[in-house]
């Protein structure tokens, strides 16, 4: 399931909704991203969130699809809010369950990861110098490079007398 | 086509978004970012630095090369920076 | 921080008293394990948990201690229960709050493994075919094994005519 | 010296705990263990796979060649189950 809002919301309360009847789950894990205010001159005021309303959306579900086809999830959600945010603030909040912990530690993982340099999501900081658009990081390519599956090797024709 | 910036490129276009008549040699996602340079100082100063903006065509992230024939809504932006 | 006890635990409200008032976290994961009802004749009834009384609130805190020196954690928690407890119900909780996301995954998937293979709890699931003692698995051995530092090898001699 | 037992450990040596005076020839837990066979049916039984049961001296992970010459507690245990 997956929510783009401007309103904070309950991270108990997300994970209650998600688990709510069930006894098949096992293991649960929850990511909340907040707003960290930083020190000294680029202490931070608040946060403005842009996003892009209709691909927002598209992006977010088809990530959450990508994880339940690689991990064996039987619940999962991501919200992320937009709008002006202080510090200390939440952000998103991703949610996977499944039987099996690690992969509801991996899809978690892997949600945020994609998630971080797929979702049209854009961070303006303010603070004492004025406002600032947030650059992306390559580290957060490289986090969502972890992920990519090895690509099948083009099978090469057989040459005579190869070796095996 | 309808056109939409976001963050520091509708900052310095000056518009969130436009519908647009493109030239019928503008083909591919490379190609409309070249046409925007054109279009005075506030496109050329949103488009100059071309090779650090990311495009979606129809709410789908594009490449430079993505054909843009048929789409009904390209967007530009800097690389994302959610979660 | 950590804690053993019979009575539920609230993550909503844990996780809560782990950020309140503190603006310079970032990334907070929380993994909430539960008890799987599981089904056809291996059903669950209910799951009693041993434990160690004095080892265990040691290991726990050795653990946590081990994923401080490990990860540039913020805060932690470690709640784990004991007693009988029913399909659905919580049995541990970790959280871990770091200004990197990537650390507060890998210390909450690091506290899990650690625990399963050596905080001292045993359960007794009770179902339609009587008590029984669960068995240790060797997966969760290889998932501690995960987080071994790579030994360092012991620099053979040099044989002569070796070759490298 | 104080001797626990926890889980199936416990419930074939039918205590929980006890008090005892060890040989002077026992000084590891890996002859703890063997000696603990030879105190009547209860404890050959709990004791008979051996290899698979783990010990603790003073509150803390031991190995079977663990002295354990001056501790206080020692606690047998099947491999944990825990989380």
């Amino acid at each position: 399931m997956i929510r783009v809002q401007s309103e904070d919301f309950d991270i108990g309360a997300e994970i209650e909704a998600l688990r709510k009847g069930r006894s098949d789950i096992g293991a649960i894990v929850s990511f909340t991203g907040t707003v960290r205010e930083g020190d000294g001159p680029d202490a931070l005021e608040s946060m403005t969130l842009e996003h892009y309303p209709g691909m927002t959306e598209k992006e977010l579900a088809r990530i959450e699809a990508e994880a339940h086809e690689r991990w064996p999830l039987q619940a999962s959600l991501i919200v992320h809010r937009y709008g002006t945010l202080k510090p200390g603030d939440n952000i998103v909040l991703v949610v996977t369950a499944s039987s099996h912990r690690h992969a509801a530690f991996e899809a978690a993982s892997f949600l945020m990861d994609y998630l971080k340099s797929s979702a049209p999501f854009w961070k303006q900081e303010k603070g004492k110098q004025g406002p600032r658009w947030v650059a992306s990081r390559d580290s957060d390519d490289a986090a969502k490079a972890r992920w990519d599956k090895p690509t099948a090797q083009p099978k090469a024709k057989p040459k005579i007398s190869a070796v095996e | 086509m309808r056109l939409l910036y976001f963050a520091w490129v509708r900052e310095k276009a000056g518009l969130s978004s436009e519908e647009v008549e493109l030239p019928a040699d503008v083909t591919t996602v490379a190609e409309l970012m070249a046409w925007q340079k054109t279009r005075g100082q506030e496109f050329a100063s949103a488009f100059e630095r071309a090779e650090v903006i990311r495009a979606a065509v129809d709410q789908a992230h594009a490449k430079p090369e993505t054909e843009i024939a048929g789409a009904s809504e390209i967007a530009f932006f800097p690389p994302v920076t959610g979660g």
